[in-house]
């Protein structure tokens, strides 16, 4: 079933790549100066984004399983290489497409005008918007990595350009270690080819025909280092790249400085969508070509991940620089998924596909706060902030009801994935399940200490520290709403997502 | 009886050598530039030995157009050079080091 | 015949040293002089009296007289060949003594593998010389013997522009 | 005796391309006499028409194999592809020309004529099936070449990187030869048809002392043109001190032609000793991209910059040829025209800020570049990415179909080699993007506009590389025929 | 019915949008009387209910789902027995009692209209706890009246102390709720059911007494101790006092400390099943009765002693349900509702007069001052210690009487109960002879006020609650439940009654003796047992052991982790692996002299390696490359 009927036809995902490019197209086009009509181009182009997403995701069939995908278009692109231009959604990507419209929305809502050089910015946006939606679309690998590529270049400058602090190292720092996962993949992603290549006859880089033929056997490593698996080989050339794009623990360096460095808006997307991306890619391609792989390699990552999110938790706990705390927080809660999908079993990798989900809108929020503390107090060093509630009780309601879905409070949304997946990852091994929910504690603890230590005691400081304005209120409201929706009734999602998720190879093994 | 081809390919190999030796060891452009002379010497000595022992007339052609082309290049360098003299500068390719890291 | 090689091999390798090894420029485009009159007579040991001529003509002749000219317009000092900055000229000899000894070890009683063609030096001395060469040189080789003529033009340009001064 | 050319192949059609453009040298050195020195772009106008005509006049050679002048030349689809390719990159060439030669007082005809030599001569080298041809190919464009690099004849730097070029030329057209004569002498032949025969008869092949010594130094005297490790040296200090619409022009084609003749040796020549001159030329690849992309991150000068990533790239095209295959060299190929591409584009924005004579070389002169000219620098970071890889550009697709090559032949140690520095090789290319990003210092003054017809070419050089990023699909086939073309 | 159940929610749901969204917009008295309200209202929905399961009705409705996927399938749905129905009762009734006492109480505080939405949010989530059909509503429920305690705690958050007693609550509710997610997630991965009716039907399929009931068992007791404030996770229940008196009333006293009682009585299928568990309650329950009691004998904050004298008496509860006297149990905590919401109540009334100090030995004597205080407070005093025919005093007995006639080591825990007892009596007679004292003053200079009625009326009910509650036949209601208590003999009724009377005499004797008698006795015995006095007002150092033993190493471990790993180990690698690359590339380029014999001297190196290489190929070398 699905809520309604889409015309068909129609090719509705190339719209969802082409607005925002459009978009971007009138944004290059207007002039410099006039910065509120671009802003406006920029709204308008990403909610068009939006509803057609929305579209996408309301028309969607339920309960289509066995890697059946909707609303496909493939074209040939290379056919002497075998690479074609195929997309498609299915249960994995879905939602996490909703997730991408929306957080883009908010993000250029909140940009604000009088940023320098205004008009590019935006511009890069509109494109990385379209990149991002690519890479959760793009059904050919290469297509995938183009677009997985693509998305590092407006990253690169809106980090790079618009950013504060060590802006350009940070950016070098992100693009190289980024660059390095994404290489391995590349070269894993032609082995894939080259070894369906020599088992069926015809060159295909299409993950719906890769997926039919897994690669096995095993490769003797020189210098007398023993044999191991190819499906491991290439399992390891694309977890790289997803790894460090999530990232897990030790691959996270990156991370604080990058996002500590980047404007709110930018950050909002960097941290709410692209570090799913990685998920994502995990679940997409490591999970769905590499079955056996994961099921050998599932313990050892689900362990760094377990290690991340006690780790990203610890770090958070003595940070003091608020957006630094939720870089570290996101760190955690990113374990989180990671665990849930190295459980490798229905609810876990679920678990993990909600938490997406949840971790996007949370994230987003809470940086969206730091953000809104930033433009008032002009400061982020929790030191120098007192007893805001006071003066903002508004703000401070809203702030709480965040800070509660970020630390996993049963009735909001951070609850639902979180319990999930610890339930996928206590069937697979519970003594992580049992340091994750360590994890959930030490989240109380210094999501807490975040909220109180700004909004709690008295005197309030700095003085002249304001209320929100309705502008902000209606960035956070939409988020609000999915962070109470998805925790008092979430069954929507599994029922879209779970006949994907059972037909995954992973699960049949 | 006659010499063996061997002894030939030798000889330009040793001239040539001597001529890429020379080439590493001098300073003065125009001597270096008879270095470069004396290598293609010692390759055109094995063109007319090869073309003599294989019976086929490709080596003294190819030695004839080395020659030419040895001639072309040295009108263009000796210019060239001349040029480097004008410009007041020391015979030296050592001190021809304007560009380096 | 032997004879004759070894002498004229002794000669050129003497020759070629002081090319190398002379100071003064001048000497050392002598000993090219030299040398390459010695080639020109390992030459006609080869029988290539064409290649003699041209050698005689062109190099001894054209292009060494360009030398000296040069040498005498610009009259450089001499130059301490053997005293270097450095240690390079060490290494530069080193590569230089290995490399000879390697191809000369390689190259030591190889025979030629290639498989002789038709002319032998009978053959040609028949038609004559330089008549098979000239034959050689518009037939088979008509191609590259032209392109040797753009080039010389093109050296030719190349050579007035440097060497004229400003016209304007 | 009787001269008898019958047999001999006469075919004026396969040379009719470099007739063509000797030709218009020669009209131009005719010209030049007449035309009053203000009016000196007629020589330009003249060039361009003439090599076009080449160009048209090398469209009939696609898709044949016509052997010609007793098998010296042949005009087959990649004589016709890198005749394309080269009289396309002389043309933009010369379009960007008349204003950079004003501006440096440079604006005499020898340089038209020389261009075109130098073309006619990489023409050659594309099409040359002999050793006397690839070697006068090498020598002419090389002569030419010499003069232009010096062509600032009162520029200390230009004389002197003249100076340095000659005398290393001449140092490796010495192997060249060296290589030849052994080549020669082991096999009776100076036609690659001829050498290809007997090597492919002859089993002792593999072990013949004369042939491998002579493909090796062959291998050198290549190598040096295309300027790949460690053979390289020349071309820091010649690209820095040439003039820069030279350094563009060479930078480019050279390459090009060099790798034309590297396939028809390596690839169409001794298919049967691949395992033999694989680990020279996968060692050379190797170094190329170690010390080009190392190196160049330790650049302050951009000319010097492009010039190690240069020697990078040449690795990368390289990496084409080890597999041996007509499938590998089609991504050499494919990789050729990309970079003829991307990199003829940097070096123009190079030469475009430098027209009023400026040190742009410099990348201090770049600082908040984006600010100052929005269009150069926004080309700018367009190769910079390209050349780096990143998709949607052709510098990706590029690499993607080498490496794609390298992963089918298995050759795992020269892709690692690739992939970790092509990583290491972003550093330096974003750190030109990111130099055109900082803010600006009002100190650094404004260079003169660009010109029109530099701009067509360098906005025809972006759309390219934005285009063939994104459907290199025709292209590809192209290199795929071109490629597929060498055999005897 | 099933329209009932989510009536009765959606009242104080209602009651709490209305006030969070518009609070400080309507009128203050509005405000408090729809907070209140609401939580009338429900009690009203609430007797309806009431009505319909003494009529033998039971409820277990789903109204959606909440998640489904494979075989894990968790509704939304209600479940109304007995046992559920007097919770709500409770909840309600005590409540709508303490919300319209807080409508004075609160009466001048700034934050009135968020008071109320906070209460009303607790009265939902405890409701929610109570009425859930399944263990995850039941956690959501209890997380709800984690987040609203740590609200209340938090309530004066410009107070320093209330926001540390805040954090520390809801810092160890979450330990707690941990422990029931892990609960869940056995029962779910041994008997694939979350709801209730499902899991009470498919207990029997585990072996009895074996591992795994046993761990779900002890998992759930996490839970219920750190909601309960029992031993080991009690410290944060003292500090809550920090709170507005309502909300020690309504959340620390009577209703949501008491949820892990419920849990456990809820669960008694389970707890039934694995007996070592079971006894597991009953000992920590037992231990922290006398453990909280030693304590409340030496502190002076009223508020303070009333806590640790809650968590005394909820040991009693756990103690009762750990013997399997479940009914006993839930029979406490009614009557535990009642006199320990009134005394916290009344105490409000005196830290009011006081304005706001809490320190009892600043009162005394207060009979003239606040006379209605002084005797409801009295019968609350009364009640808790046993006196005979007060509440306290038949439901304590039935607990103690269970534990004495139970076999093995639960006959320890009754004697241990029965001593509590004593204790009890003690320390609330200590407190109410120092705070209250004896004699009549003619005319009092401390010029006390007497609370508003609207605080002193809800007191009185509560008081005669105090009274007669000990006569509402709770046992014989829940039997449905819990099945039918064994009958006991009137003998050894009686002799209970007059054991433990006896034994409330003594404490009371002694507190008289030593806090009105004769007070110099009082510090000479404190001197004389000074370390050990000390031990007990310093709560027996459990706090400042915690602090040592997990919060300042869990900081210490943080600054390690931020300093040095993350620093210097994780990003030096990387940042060093960047400066080897750096210098690697300046070697390289320390070849380009610019002199050209170098450059040929390069050339012909690579020239040498090529004939090296040729050599190699054919065995010139002693290295040989290629076949």
């Amino acid at each position: 079933m699905s809520w309604f009927t889409l015309p068909g036809g129609v090719p509705w995902l190339t719209l969802t790549l082409v607005i925002p490019l459009a978009g971007a197209l009138l944004v290059a086009l207007a002039p410099a100066v006039a910065k509120n009509v671009i802003k406006q181009l920029g709204i308008v182009s990403a909610l068009i984004t939006l509803l057609l997403v929305l579209a996408i995701i309301g028309g969607y069939q339920h309960g289509m399983g066995n890697l059946h995908f909707q609303f496909e278009e493939s074209l040939k692109w290379i056919p002497s290489a075998g690479i074609s231009y195929h997309l498609g959604v299915d249960g994995l990507s879905l939602f996490l497409l909703g997730l991408n419209a929306l957080l883009f929305l908010l993000a250029i809502v909140v940009a604000d005008p009088v940023t320098p050089r205004f008009k590019e910015f935006i511009l890069l946006f509109l494109i990385l918007e379209a990149a991002t939606a690519g890479i959760l679309l793009s059904l050919d690998l290469i297509l995938f990595y183009v677009f997985w590529e693509a998305m590092l270049v407006p990253l690169y400058f809106l980090i790079g350009v618009w950013g504060e602090g060590r802006r350009v190292y940070a950016a070098f720092k992100f693009l190289i270690y980024t660059v390095i996962g994404s290489f391995a993949m590349l070269v894993a992603i032609l082995a894939v080819a080259a070894i369906n290549f020599s088992q069926t006859g015809k060159p295909s880089f299409d993950w719906t025909q890769l997926i039919l033929h897994p690669a096995s056997g095993s490769w003797q490593m020189p210098l007398g280092l023993g044999t191991i698996g190819i499906q491991q080989l290439l399992f390891i050339g694309f977890a790289l790249a997803f790894l460090i794009k999530m990232p897990i623990f030790p691959l996270h360096t990156w991370l604080p400085v990058a996002y500590t460095s980047a404007p709110i808006p930018v950050v909002i997307v960097f941290a709410g969508l692209v570090s799913k991306l990685g998920a994502y890619g995990l679940v997409r391609f490591n999970l769905a070509l590499f079955p056996d792989a994961a099921h050998s390699f599932g313990p050892f990552l689900a362990l760094l991940a377990t290690i991340g999110i006690l780790y990203g938790a610890f770090m958070a706990l003595v940070q003091t620089d608020l957006k630094r705390l939720v870089a570290y927080a996101s760190m955690s809660h990113l374990g989180f998924i990671g665990l849930g999908i190295f459980a490798a079993n229905l609810l876990g990798i679920e678990g993990a596909l909600v938490q997406m989900i949840n971790h996007g809108v949370i994230i987003a929020a809470l940086f969206l706060i730091v953000g809104m503390i930033e433009r008032r107090a002009g400061t982020r060093l929790r030191a120098e902030l007192l007893g805001l509630a006071a003066v903002a009780p508004v703000f401070a309601a809203l702030f709480l009801i965040v800070s509660l879905a970020a630390l996993g409070l049963p009735g909001l949304n951070g609850f639902v994935g979180e319990f999930l997946i610890m339930l996928g990852a206590w069937t697979a091994f519970v003594p992580l399940a049992v340091a994750a929910g360590i994890g959930v504690i030490l989240a109380a603890w210094y999501v807490l200490r975040f909220y109180q230590g700004s909004f709690q005691e008295t005197p309030p400081k700095p003085a002249g520290f304001t209320e929100l304005r309705w502008v902000d209120t209606g960035v956070l409201i939409p988020l609000l709403a999915l962070m109470v929706v998805i925790g008092i009734s979430p069954n929507f999602f599994p029922a879209a997502v779970d006949a994907t998720v059972k037909a995954l190879p992973v699960l049949l093994r | 009886m006659p010499v063996p081809a061997y002894s030939f390919l030798m000889l330009s190999g040793v001239l040539f050598t001597m001529g890429a030796i020379g080439f590493l060891l001098r300073r003065n452009p125009l001597v270096v530039f008879m270095c470069i002379e004396l290598m293609l010497n010692a390759v055109n000595l094995a063109f007319a030995a090869m073309s003599r022992y294989l019976n086929s007339l490709d080596g003294v052609v190819f030695a004839f157009l080395v020659i030419t082309v040895a001639a072309a290049e040295v009108v263009v360098g000796i210019a060239i050079i001349v040029q480097v003299y004008r410009a007041g500068r020391q015979m030296d390719v050592d001190e021809l080091d304007l560009m380096k890291e | 015949m032997v004879a004759g090689f070894a002498i004229l091999a002794v000669w050129e390798f003497l020759t070629a040293l002081g090319v190398v090894a002379f100071r003064r420029p001048i000497y050392n485009a002598m000993s090219l002089v030299a040398n390459m009159l010695g080639l020109a007579v390992l030459f006609l040991l080869l029988n290539a009296q064409f290649l003699f001529a041209a050698q005689i003509i062109v190099y001894a002749g054209a292009v060494m007289v360009l030398f000296v000219f040069i040498i005498a317009l610009l009259n450089p000092g001499p130059e301490l060949t053997l005293e270097r900055r450095g240690t390079e000229w060490i290494y530069a000899a080193v590569f230089g003594v290995i490399f000879a000894v390697l191809l000369g070890a390689l190259l030591f009683n190889r025979s030629l593998t290639g498989r002789p063609g038709k002319l032998t030096p009978e053959a040609i001395n028949a038609v004559g010389n330089v008549q098979s060469t000239g034959a050689a040189l518009y037939t088979s080789f008509l191609l590259p013997v032209e392109v040797t003529s753009v080039l010389l033009l093109v050296a030719a340009v190349g050579a007035v522009y440097l060497a004229m001064r400003r016209i304007r | 005796m009787t001269i008898n050319l019958s047999g001999l192949g006469i075919d004026y059609g396969v040379i009719l391309p470099e007739l063509i453009v000797v030709g218009t040298a020669i009209v131009v050195l005719f010209m030049d006499l007449f035309v009053p020195p203000d009016r000196r772009t007629w020589l330009a106008v003249a060039s361009a028409v003439g090599l076009l005509a080449a160009g048209v006049a090398s469209i009939p050679l696609w898709g044949q194999s016509r052997a010609a002048f007793g098998d010296t030349v042949v005009g087959d689809s990649l004589a016709a592809f890198f005749d394309v390719l080269l009289l396309a990159v002389s043309i933009v060439t010369v379009a960007i020309s008349p204003r950079f030669l004003r501006a440096l007082d440079l604006d005499y005809g020898e340089y038209y004529i020389l261009l075109l030599g130098a073309t006619a001569g990489m023409m050659l080298l594309a099409a040359a099936t002999s050793l006397m041809t690839i070697f006068l190919g090498i020598e002419l464009l090389s002569i030419c070449l010499y003069v232009l690099s010096g062509f600032a004849r009162t520029e200390q730097r230009s004389q002197e990187s003249a100076l340095k070029y000659l005398l290393l030329g001449g140092f490796a057209t010495g192997f060249l030869l060296y290589g030849m004569a052994l080549i020669y002498g082991a096999t009776g032949s100076t036609s690659l048809r001829g050498i290809a025969a007997f090597v492919g008869s002859t089993n002792g092949a593999a072990s013949n002392v004369v042939l491998l010594l002579g493909i090796g130094f062959l291998s050198v005297g290549l190598a040096f043109k295309a300027s790949a490790a460690p053979f390289h040296m020349w071309t820091p200090d010649v690209y820095e001190g040439s003039p820069t619409i030279v350094t563009t022009f060479m930078s480019v084609a050279t390459k090009s032609a060099a790798f034309a003749a590297v396939g028809r040796v390596f690839i169409a020549t001794f298919p049967s000793l691949a395992s033999q001159w694989y680990f020279a030329l996968a060692l050379i690849a190797m170094l190329s991209l170690l010390i080009g992309n190392l190196v160049a991150i330790t650049q302050d000068n951009l000319k010097r910059m492009l010039a190690y990533s240069g020697v990078a790239h040449a690795g990368y095209i390289l990496l084409g040829v080890l597999p041996g295959t007509a499938q590998g060299f089609s991504a050499t190929v494919f990789y050729i025209a990309a970079y003829a591409v991307m990199n003829f584009g940097a070096f123009a924005v190079v030469t475009a800020l430098g027209a009023a004579g400026e040190e742009s070389a410099d990348l201090g002169y770049w600082r908040g570049l984006f600010y100052r000219r929005p269009f150069l620098a926004t080309v700018m970071t367009i190769f910079m990415l390209s050349l780096a890889g990143i998709p949607p550009t052709v510098g990706f697709f590029a690499k993607l179909f080498v490496f794609q090559a390298l992963v089918n032949a298995h050759l795992w140690a020269p892709l690692i080699v690739a992939v970790i520095m092509t990583i290491i090789s972003f550093y330096y290319y974003l750190r030109v993007v990111v130099t055109m990003l900082a803010t600006p210092d009002d100190l650094a003054p404004k260079p003169a506009r660009v010109g029109v017809s530099t701009g067509t070419v360098l906005g025809a050089a972006a759309a390219a590389t934005i285009v063939l990023g994104v459907f290199p699909t025709t292209v590809l086939d192209w290199a795929g025929r071109a490629a597929a073309s060498l055999h005897f | 019915m099933d329209a009932l159940g989510p009536l009765v929610l959606l009242a104080p749901l209602v009651g709490f949008l209305l006030l969070a969204l518009f609070g400080r917009l309507l009128p203050r008295p509005l405000v408090g009387w729809i907070g209140a309200g609401a939580v009338g209202l429900a009690f009203v929905f609430a007797l309806a209910i009431l009505s319909q399961v003494l009529g033998g009705q039971t409820l277990d409705q789903t109204y959606f789902t909440w998640w489904q996927s494979g075989d894990f399938f968790v509704p939304f749905n209600l479940y109304l027995d007995p046992l559920s129905t007097l919770m709500i009762l409770v909840i309600t009734g005590i409540g709508f009692m303490i919300l319209v006492y807080s409508i004075g109480y609160m009466g001048s505080d700034p934050g009135f209209a968020r008071f109320f939405a906070y209460m009303d949010l607790f009265v939902l989530s405890m409701l929610l706890l109570v009425m859930s059909g399944n263990l995850v509503w039941l956690i959501i429920g209890w997380a709800g009246v984690g987040l609203s305690s740590y609200l209340l705690i938090g309530f004066w958050y410009e107070r320093t102390s209330a926001v540390l007693a805040a954090r520390k609550a809801f810092v160890m509710n979450t330990i707690g709720d941990v422990g029931m997610v892990f609960a869940a997630f056995m029962i779910f991965l041994n008997l694939h059911v979350l709801d209730y009716r499902g899991l009470f039907s498919r207990v029997h399929l585990l072996p009895k007494g074996g591992t795994v009931i046993t761990v779900i068992c002890l998992l759930l007791l996490v839970g219920a101790v750190a909601k309960s404030a029992q031993l080991p996770l009690h410290t944060w229940l003292p500090d809550a006092m920090e709170g507005p008196t309502p909300v020690s009333a309504l959340i620390h006293a009577a209703t949501m400390v008491t949820a892990g009682v419920y849990l456990v009585a809820r669960m008694h299928l389970l707890y039934d099943w694995a007996p070592a568990a079971a006894t597991t309650v009953a000992v920590v329950g037992g231990v922290t009765a006398f453990f909280a009691a030693t304590i409340g004998t030496s502190q002076v904050d009223i508020k303070r002693i009333l806590a640790y004298s809650t968590m005394s008496q909820i040991g009693y509860m756990f103690l009762a349900v750990g013997i399997g006297a479940y009914a006993a149990g839930m029979f406490h905590f009614m009557t535990h509702a009642f006199f320990k919401a009134l005394l916290f109540m009344a105490a409000g009334n005196v830290i009011h007069a006081f304005h706001d100090d809490q320190d009892i030995r600043h009162m005394g004597n207060l009979r003239a001052g606040l006379p209605i205080t002084f005797w409801t407070f009295l019968i609350g005093t009364l009640s808790i210690s046993g006196f005979p025919l007060f509440a306290g005093f038949f439901s304590k007995d039935e607990i103690i009487r269970a534990a004495l006639s139970a076999a093995g080591s639960e006959f320890w825990l009754g004697i241990l109960a029965l001593i509590t007892a004593g204790l009890t009596a003690f320390y609330m007679f200590r407190l109410f002879l120092t705070a209250f004292g004896w004699e009549w003053l003619a005319h009092d200079e401390r010029h006390l006020h007497e609370a508003l009625p609207v605080q002193t009326i809800p007191v009185i009910i509560l008081a005669a609650g105090a009274v007669v509650a000990g006569y509402i036949p709770v046992a014989k209601f829940l039997s449905p439940v819990f099945g039918h208590a064994a009958e006991v003999g009137a003998a050894a009724f009686w002799g209970l009654a007059a054991l433990s009377v006896l034994v409330g005499l003594i404490g009371f004797f002694f507190a008289y003796l030593l806090y009105a008698r004769r007070p110099e006795l009082a510090v000479a015995w404190r001197t004389r047992i000074a370390p050990l006095h000390a031990l007990v007002e310093h709560k027996y150092y459990i706090d400042e052991l915690y602090d040592r033993v997990f919060v300042r190493p869990g900081f210490a471990l943080a600054r390690f982790l931020n300093d040095v790993i993350e620093t210097r180990v994780i990003d030096g690698a990387v940042n060093g692996l960047a400066d080897f690359v750096m210098v690697e590339a300046r070697e390289f380029r320390l070849i380009q002299t610019g002199r050209v014999r170098n450059y040929g001297l390069v050339m012909l190196g690579g020239a040498l390696g090529v004939v090296l290489i040729v050599a190699a190929f054919l065995g010139y070398l002693p290295f040989r490359l290629g076949g």
